[in-house]
């Protein structure tokens, strides 16, 4: 557990409790981007450079501008006065604690995590690209089927006023 | 006074100074004119900033749409009434230092459409020029005479004491209110902060002009 | 239809760029303060009161009548005029204006002024490098600042100039023939009569 | 820490903050020392055009927008997997080459399906 | 005291289904880089697309007319300069047409030619100009601009060389012309016009074959026939739509019957064929140019008769008109046989070409707005005078 | 290689080892590090300086004038002055903005702008970090402008602004797929996103003629769209729609003052010069000289020469064109770029797996361009835009 | 096509119009053609479609403010002097009702002929001033009728958006009308005339009473 | 406590806070996010085992994290669309809204 580490994680956690509590839901995005940026960051410094940079690329580069665009699009003219957090969040709040709780507690009695640390890895893309195109064909396959309908029904499920207004 | 002391002044004195002249000399070679173009002399204004002129010489040329990053604003053309609120938010959203060069006739005093009215009789009635113009429209030449007085004059500028610019100075105001639409004419009908002007000379009238006509 | 007519205007843009470098035709700046453009003789921008020797006040040649004052659109010029008389160019005792103001702050070069006065004795100057940052000291023009030399008229417009001359020289003689005349009549009476204004009568 | 591939980036990016920063606060220093901001209800409202601004920037927006976001996160996330498809090129056989023309047509489909509906033309 | 400017509410906040998005309510102008001078438009949009639209004028509203009913019948010639501040002598010339219809003065052939002369180059340079800001709009960086106020420059010199002053000329007399040719004018002119088709080529190798700005003209901002002729559109807006009216044709004022020329026209109305029908005008009216520089008669300048001062016509109304660079410029006035005209109008063509502003710019886009504004030519001296 | 000429070519690199020798050990390779890093910056800002007097001076000269040329030798001094006056100039930030984006948005601007420079190579053995996935990490990085945009556009709280911020999102997130997909390319090439080995891999010569990826049908197809994409990923004209002055005023940044607006213009000359870097990397041989008899001129003089020519049409092409209307630049985005930067990579495909000979580059040309043809007509939607001809009335 | 023609045949298309035929002694010869406003849509339209009119193009609106004359006439009176009946010379004053007149200038572009000037008056300056509307007809009416009830206060019904146009929302006058006080804003004038520095001195003499 | 229980913790922890703001946000933008946030941790999870798993060259970890990440990015893509569509339906983005215009 290094210094690194530690700024890292706590950026992260930082970013993602902002992102979860803040009032205005363009500054939530904004800490969550934030958040991406450290888990990414904490994916490169685990070695795995491809991923960490992909999930800058599809985190803060397209699901957050995604995310904009969606509270660009359904924000109201004026900010509600009124709570952020749903009726029943004292529920929901006890029910994530409840989880970390247990979550915490399997992790910190596993027996797994005493594993021995491997030597320095790292993800290449070179092997990444060949074991995409072999072992993971299939799933690169369906991969492709999801996304295509995924294209499709999130088009289908926007697309119904734009068609009344053409 | 020990000699240590005095050195140390003068070469406070001396960063001072080339403080004051890199400021100077920054301010005056960087004057980014507002996009802003009222009437006929805006016109000029334009030709100024053309091929055979070429205001960009002087480093003048980055005509700035948007008041916030404009240093300059040449109100080229008549301010008439309905124009002249706008004319002044304009100028207050402008950052400081900003600089108004009353470019032409209208812009100075009304101008030969001063007896109209919906016509302002000078844009220093609500906001403080620098540099007037006079012509009607002033040629491009006179107007890049005007922004090289205008640069003359923030040469001579002291970044301290009691003669330094408006803008250095924290009790100076930096906006000036914006009229309003009245029944009958702008409300008010000038800002007596800014316009000081002599009274007109009514012993001209007491005087017997009786062999005048 | 694929980019021709964009690289045509590439190809444009970059025949005027390279040419800059080479012909005057392609850079057609003047670098004003230091270059300047030859003066082009008809140029007008404000009125100015022409003077005939050397002193300015004696030589004046306006008379005061009023008309320039009454014919200029924008309503900038005012003039008082002298109680007293005074010979003017033509050699004929005339009032002079004892104040004569041009707010060149309100005045729009039009020449209307110029038009109208039957003395040619005001003109159009050429001077445009005027910016100042008082409006009330800095373009509200007196008597003094107006006068001009007819040397300085004869400089700026040349053409125009001799003109003028060569008309106030032919009234000149006219009226010293006239006085010349009228002296052999009866003495007296030749300085009196007034000058052919016709605006003046309409007043 | 130093041995990190990451580490030359780190300090760029210190240096980029730095570079971003420091002129900002030198200015503002600038601003505390001599020239002194002077905030205003007419210098600090809303630009627009020398008019007050009337209403509020913060509307509720055309949704037209959305489309594109949505089929450039498909295809943001394809070129995450073309990306070491082609680093693997190569090396790759001709059916590997065929398993990622069947990939890409899938995704093309999808492309060719928004044509159609008209969805990739901008209103 | 009323509140200042409000943006005058045209529709409600948001539409009634509500699911679109919201109208966001801008005003473009009355300070914009594209709006030709002190012209507003509140503009309502659907992301960039153009709801309604609201021309807003008035901001440079300098009470022309009012002034003109207190100057003489000759006071109000410098006032005209400022009119369409481009065309300061097509002003003149209408202004003097109307004059002359109503105090019945005839001008000398010479004067007929000069102004023609005047007349065409101050068309050619306020199209060059147009077409300039035209692509400036289009977000070209000022290079076609430069170019048109290169050449414009040239005929600024020719002008301040006639009549003493760059724009604001000043130079058309009731019954002829103020001064007459100074030496060496016409050689100047002539050369100087057998250098314009140059420019010309080099204007259209520029732009005119450019696809990006064919793109953002063709289709773009369609004005109908019947429209455009309802609306009292006039000039080259007017005939861009495939109406053939030109006053230059119809009135055949001055001298144009002698003179050889057509009338470019376009077909569909939309701000390509603005665009062209001007550049090729202009190459019309290099055209007449030559013509009138080769026959152009010696003589006097000015009908005798007229008077400077002390010009009182008799008591009736006139209205003349032209055809200025931007449309039929008409001043109509009234004389009550004072030295002052009882009323004077100015019949703007700038003005009336902005009726159908609004027509053509609702549906398109934000960017659409300023190329069909900018291929309308307005200039705010002559729409709100 | 001559060792003169090694030693010139790796003077830079030789200093920094030298400086930082002086240093003990353990901070050598720190030292190594920060020297660089400010050489890029340095360099860089410097460079930035230059072009904006550049462009000027080449926008004033294509407009038959002289463009600044006053201030300092030449005029030189132009952005310098620039520079303290906008230091000096009072930053105003709206009232109803939201202060703290305000803020940040330029500052994120010239984050992002900088960190890409950390995998380019300006010369041999001059690169900062060679990142394993470095061409990832350049559009990884690249994709934090976009949020700066939104961020300075939205926080101002003008509706101009907004609707730039939203025109600037909609042009970067529809050109950013071209780009990646244009460089992928030279990636199935190279065989790695290492900018480093990109340009190792084109270092080579064939007689005098260099094995740059340009030199390829796809290749040529690659840079150009990526060029493209390129221009409309820096707003530069004529994509610069999200700052459109004549329609839109100042875009994103138009309730920006003071320093921060001149760290826009950083950030978007900066990103252009980063853009313009990973062309010269990916397509033009990085570093490498272009014939095999010009190798003695050092490696990074190369790649600056390449990158003022880059800058160069840059601005030629800003002092020529109109802008796009934001339907036709989405169109074009969408409907040709994907669709031709995807086919180039089949194009590319094909060429591997093709023998070599004068038939593979037949093979690829069509493949390139009957599409490029047929995309470009469908463009148009049944309009056809073209140059008329008038008729004239009597 | 002489304006008698048009006029007897306006009058035999539209039944109960009343036109009058205005001359004009200047040396333009436009003579117009004064149309009673209740029928003036109706006129308008017919002198638009006419097969043989075709007036499509209104090229020119105006107003005009006729103010009402003050007219003074000697009238005999008879009257009770000193309880003898007399017969007395009185002046007697009387005013004459001014009116706002709208000059409508057609031409034609599809025959290229023109002009046909209409016109037509409000009943008085104060009240009555309504007439109607040819934006119907020819929307080139449109910004110039806006104009003419902005500047003069003719209000055009049938308008189908009627506000100022030229001057701001806010403003009471009408100051083309020939009566507009202009308001007192002549603080300071360098040159000053007879007419503006009375105005000056009164507005001394009101600030300086602050 | 090694690195690798630390990676889980961290995730944990994110999983939690992901799942708190899904549970207790009314917005349905936000409550999409705090599920991204779910998955982002997942993914961390994969990551950490596959660095600390006894056989990283097998990749298995970092391919499932890809493949995670464009699975949650095609979630997003359709779950916002879904939110912009019922938004259209009940004008509003808050989930306790929604419930109550049900119908």
């Amino acid at each position: 557990m290094t210094a690194t580490f530690l700024i890292l994680a706590a950026i992260t956690i930082a970013g993602t409790v902002a992102a979860m509590a803040m009032r205005n839901l363009v500054h939530c995005v904004l800490a969550l981007t934030l958040g991406f940026a450290g888990l990414a960051a904490l994916y490169l410094q685990l070695g795995a450079q491809f991923v960490g940079l992909t999930q800058v690329l599809v985190y803060v580069g397209a699901v957050a501008i995604l995310a904009v665009f969606v509270i660009m699009m359904t924000q109201k003219p004026a900010q509600t006065t009124e709570s952020i957090f749903s009726s029943f969040w004292l529920t929901g709040s006890l029910i994530a604690a409840l989880v970390f709780a247990v979550l915490g507690w399997a992790i910190y009695s596993s027996r797994l995590t005493s594993a021995i640390v491997s030597p320095h890895v790292e993800a290449a893309v070179r092997p990444i690209g060949d074991a995409l195109m072999h072992r993971f064909v299939l799933p690169l396959e369906i991969m492709g089927l999801l996304l295509t309908a995924a294209l499709i029904g999130a088009v289908v499920v926007a697309i119904q006023e734009k068609r009344g207004s053409a | 006074m020990d000699e240590q002391l005095k050195t140390e002044l003068r070469k406070q004195g001396i960063v001072a100074t080339t403080l004051q002249e890199l400021y100077n000399w920054g301010r005056k070679n960087s004057l980014w004119p507002l996009n802003f173009g009222l009437a006929c002399c805006a016109i000029e204004m334009i030709a100024a900033s053309m091929a055979r002129y070429d205001m960009a010489r002087f480093g003048a040329e980055v005509f700035r749409p948007s008041p916030r990053q404009a240093d300059l604003m040449i109100v080229a053309g008549t301010v008439t009434k309905k124009m002249a609120p706008q004319v002044v938010r304009l100028y207050n959203q402008m950052a400081e230092p900003k600089y108004v060069i009353s470019m032409g006739a209208c812009a100075i005093s009304g101008g030969p459409f001063k007896q109209g009215y919906n016509v302002l009789k000078g844009i220093d009635r609500y906001i403080p020029v620098d540099v007037y113009i006079p012509g009607c429209p002033p040629r491009p030449e006179a107007l890049i005479d005007a922004l090289m007085a205008l640069q003359k004059l923030i040469d001579h500028q002291p970044l301290t004491g009691a003669d330094r610019p408006r803008h250095l100075r924290a009790d100076a105001p930096s906006e000036f209110i914006v009229p309003g639409f009245g029944a009958h004419d702008l409300e008010p009908s000038q800002n007596p902060e800014v316009w000081n002007a002599p009274l007109v000379n009514i012993s001209l009238a007491g005087t017997d002009d009786a062999g005048k006509h | 239809m694929f980019g021709e007519g964009i690289l045509k205007g590439l190809a444009e843009t970059a025949r005027n760029f390279l040419g800059s470098y080479v012909s005057k035709k392609r850079l057609t700046t003047v670098q004003y303060p230091e270059e300047r453009l030859p003066q082009i003789e008809a140029y007008r921008n404000f009125p100015f009161l022409v003077y005939d020797g050397e002193d300015w006040q004696q030589g004046l040649r306006c008379v005061s009548c009023f008309i320039c004052e009454k014919e200029c659109p924008p309503k900038c010029i005012f003039i008082e005029k002298s109680t007293d008389k005074k010979p003017d160019a033509v050699g004929k005792p005339q009032f002079y204006p004892t104040v004569f103001n041009i707010d060149v702050s309100v005045c729009m070069s039009c020449q209307i002024c110029v038009e109208v006065c039957p003395f040619d004795a005001i003109k159009m100057d050429t001077d445009f490098e005027l910016s100042t940052d008082n409006r009330f000291s800095g373009l509200l023009w007196d008597k003094k600042h107006l006068a001009k030399s007819n040397e300085h008229y004869h400089k700026i417009h040349p053409t125009e100039a001799a003109v003028v001359d060569a008309q106030l020289a032919a009234e000149r003689a006219k009226v010293a023939a006239k006085a010349k005349a009228a002296a052999e009549a009866k003495p007296a009476a030749a300085p009196a009569t007034p000058p052919p204004v016709p605006a003046a009568t309409e007043k | 820490m130093t041995n990190s591939p990451y580490f030359p980036v780190l300090v760029l990016l210190a240096a980029g903050v730095g570079f971003a920063i420091a002129p900002l606060a030198l200015a503002w220093i600038w601003a505390w020392k001599f020239s002194p901001r002077k905030p205003g209800p007419s210098k600090n409202a809303i630009y627009e055009c020398g008019l007050e601004s009337a209403g509020d920037a913060w509307i509720q927006f055309h949704p037209g927008y959305y489309l594109y976001a949505i089929i450039f996160l498909v295809f943001d996330v394809e070129a995450v997997f073309l990306l070491p498809f082609a680093v693997a090129f190569t090396g790759l056989t001709f059916a590997a080459g065929m398993a990622m023309l069947v990939f890409l047509l899938l995704l093309v489909e999808g492309l060719v399906w928004a044509y159609q509906k008209q969805v990739l033309v901008w209103s | 005291m009323i509140a200042a400017t409000e943006p005058i509410r045209i529709l409600p906040k948001s539409r009634a289904d509500g699911g679109e998005g919201q109208f966001l309510e801008v005003s473009m102008g009355p300070q914009h880089p594209s709006t030709h001078g002190v012209f507003r438009m509140d503009v309502v949009l659907d992301g960039e697309r153009i709801v309604k639209l609201k021309p807003v004028f008035g901001y440079l509203h300098r009470n022309h007319e009012k002034i003109a009913e207190h100057e003489t019948y000759l006071g109000s010639m410098p006032y005209t300069d400022r009119l369409d501040y481009f065309c300061s002598l097509t002003n003149n010339w209408a202004y003097a047409l109307a004059v002359e219809k109503l105090a019945g003065i005839q001008v000398p052939e010479r004067a007929e030619y000069i102004r023609i002369i005047t007349a065409e180059l101050t068309r050619f340079q306020n199209h060059a100009a147009l077409i300039g800001f035209l692509t400036q709009d289009m977000g070209a960086s000022g290079t076609p601009l430069m170019y048109a106020f290169r050449e414009r420059e040239t005929i600024l010199d020719l002008f301040e060389s006639l009549t003493g002053a760059r724009m604001m000329c000043n130079y058309m007399r009731f019954g002829g012309c103020r001064v007459d040719l100074p030496a060496g004018w016409l050689d100047h002119a002539k050369k100087f016009v057998a250098t314009l088709p140059r420019f010309l080529d080099e204007f259209e190798r520029l732009l005119a074959s450019n696809e990006i700005l064919m793109a953002r003209t063709q289709g773009v901002g369609v004005l109908s026939k019947e429209l455009a002729v309802n609306a009292g559109v006039t000039g080259p807006v007017l005939r861009a739509s495939g109406v053939n009216y030109d006053v230059r044709k119809v009135d055949k004022y001055g001298i144009y019957d002698r003179f050889a020329f057509k009338i470019p026209m376009g077909e569909h109305g939309d701000t390509y064929d603005r665009y062209m029908v001007r550049l090729l005008e202009m190459r019309e009216s290099l055209n007449i140019l030559n013509q009138a520089l080769k026959d152009i008669p010696e003589g006097p300048i000015v009908d005798p008769k007229t008077r400077i001062r002390g010009f009182k016509p008799k008591p009736g109304e006139a209205y003349g008109r032209i055809e200025a660079p931007k449309g039929e410029l008409g001043f109509y006035l009234v004389s009550d046989g004072t030295s002052n005209p009882y009323r004077y109008r100015v019949r703007p063509p700038s003005l009336m070409n902005l009726t159908v502003l609004e027509q053509l710019c609702i549906g398109r886009n934000v960017a659409d707005v300023v190329v069909i504004l900018g291929s309308i030519d307005i200039v705010m001296g002559e729409v709100d005078r | 290689m001559h060792s003169a000429i090694q030693q010139a070519d790796q003077i830079f690199v030789a200093l920094q080892h030298r400086v930082a020798g002086y240093l003990p050990v353990k901070f050598q390779s720190i030292a190594d590090v920060i020297l660089s890093v400010i050489a890029i910056v340095l360099v860089f800002a410097f460079l930035f300086a230059v072009t904006t007097v550049l462009e000027r001076k080449g926008l004033g000269r294509i407009q038959n004038r002289y463009g600044p040329n006053r201030v300092g030798p030449a005029g030189f001094f132009q952005p310098l002055a620039d520079g303290v006056k906008s230091l000096t100039k009072e930053d105003l930030v709206p009232r109803a903005a939201d202060q703290a984006v305000h803020f940040m948005a330029p500052v994120l601007l010239v984050i992002a702008a900088f960190l890409a420079y950390a995998v380019l190579p300006v010369g041999r053995n001059m690169v900062l970090a060679d990142l394993n996935a470095g061409v990832l990490f350049f559009f990884a990085v690249g994709t934090l402008v976009e949020l700066a945009v939104f961020m300075a556009g939205w926080s101002s709280r003008n509706k101009y602004s907004l609707l730039g911020a939203m025109r600037a999102i909609a042009q970067m997130i529809s050109y950013e797929v071209p780009l990646v997909l244009a460089s992928i390319v030279v990636i199935m090439a190279a065989g790695s996103l290492s900018t480093v080995s990109i340009v190792n891999m084109q270092t080579g010569y064939s007689g005098i003629w260099p094995h740059w990826f340009v030199l390829t049908p796809w290749g040529f197809a690659g840079f150009n769209l990526f060029m493209i994409a390129a221009t409309a990923e820096s707003n530069r004209s004529p994509f610069d729609l999200p700052e459109g002055e004549s329609e839109i005023i100042a875009g994103y940044y138009i309730e920006y003052s003071g320093f921060k607006f001149a760290l826009f213009f950083l950030g978007e000359y900066l990103g252009m010069f980063a853009t313009s870097g990973l062309a010269i990397t990916l397509f033009l041989g990085g570093w490498a000289a272009p014939f095999s008899f010009l190798t003695w001129i050092p490696s990074y003089l190369w790649f600056f020469a390449k990158l003022l020519l880059m800058i160069a049409i840059f601005i030629w092409i800003r002092g020529t064109l109109p802008r796009l209307r934001m339907d036709q630049l989405m169109n074009f985005a969408w409907q040709f770029m994907l669709p031709m930067t995807l086919i180039n990579v089949f194009a590319a495909g094909v060429w591997h797996f093709m023998p070599g000979g004068v038939i593979r580059w037949l093979v690829c040309a069509v493949l390139l361009i009957v599409p490029a043809v047929l995309l470009s007509r469908g463009l148009k939607q049944g309009k056809k835009f073209e140059a008329r001809t008038y008729r004239f009335a009597e | 096509m002489t304006l008698e023609n048009i006029k007897s045949e306006v009058e035999a298309k539209v039944p109960g119009c009343a036109l009058e035929i205005v001359a004009n002694p200047s040396p333009s010869g436009q003579h117009s053609l004064r149309i009673d406003p209740a029928h003036a849509v109706a006129i308008a339209a017919f002198m638009r479609d006419a097969e043989h009119l075709r007036f499509d193009y209104c090229s020119n609106v105006t107003g005009i403010d006729w103010p009402g004359k003050e007219i003074s006439e000697k009238v005999k009176v008879k009257k009770l002097v000193d309880g003898v009946e007399q017969e007395v010379e009185e002046v007697r004053k009387s005013q004459t009702v001014g009116h706002l007149e709208v000059v409508y200038h057609l031409y034609s572009m599809e025959k290229k002929h023109g002009p046909v000037i209409l016109r037509m008056r409000t009943e008085d300056r104060a009240e009555k001033v309504h007439l109607p509307s040819l934006t119907s007809v020819w929307q080139s009416a449109d910004f110039q009728e806006r104009e003419i009830f902005d500047l003069y206060g003719v209000v055009f019904d049938g308008h189908p958006d009627l506000r100022r146009i030229l001057m701001w929302d806010g403003f009471k006058d009408h100051p083309m009308r020939k009566d507009y006080v202009e308001p007192d804003d002549y603080e300071y004038e360098p040159t000053a005339h007879d007419e503006v520095l009375e105005r000056a001195r009164q507005h001394r003499t009101v600030m300086g009473a602050q | 406590m090694s690195s690798l229980t630390s990676y889980l913790l961290v995730s944990a922890l994110i999983f939690s806070i992901g799942l708190a703001g899904a549970l207790t946000r009314r917005s349905a933008i936000l409550v999409l996010i705090g599920i991204e946030l779910m998955l982002n941790a997942a993914n961390l999870n994969f990551i950490a085992f596959w660095r600390y798993g006894p056989n990283p060259q097998a990749l298995t970890g970092v391919m499932f994290a890809i493949f995670s990440i464009g699975i949650a990015a095609a979630e997003a893509a359709v779950g916002l669309g879904i939110v912009l569509a019922v938004y259209r339906h009940s004008k509003t983005t808050e989930l306790d809204q929604m419930n109550s215009m049900k119908g």
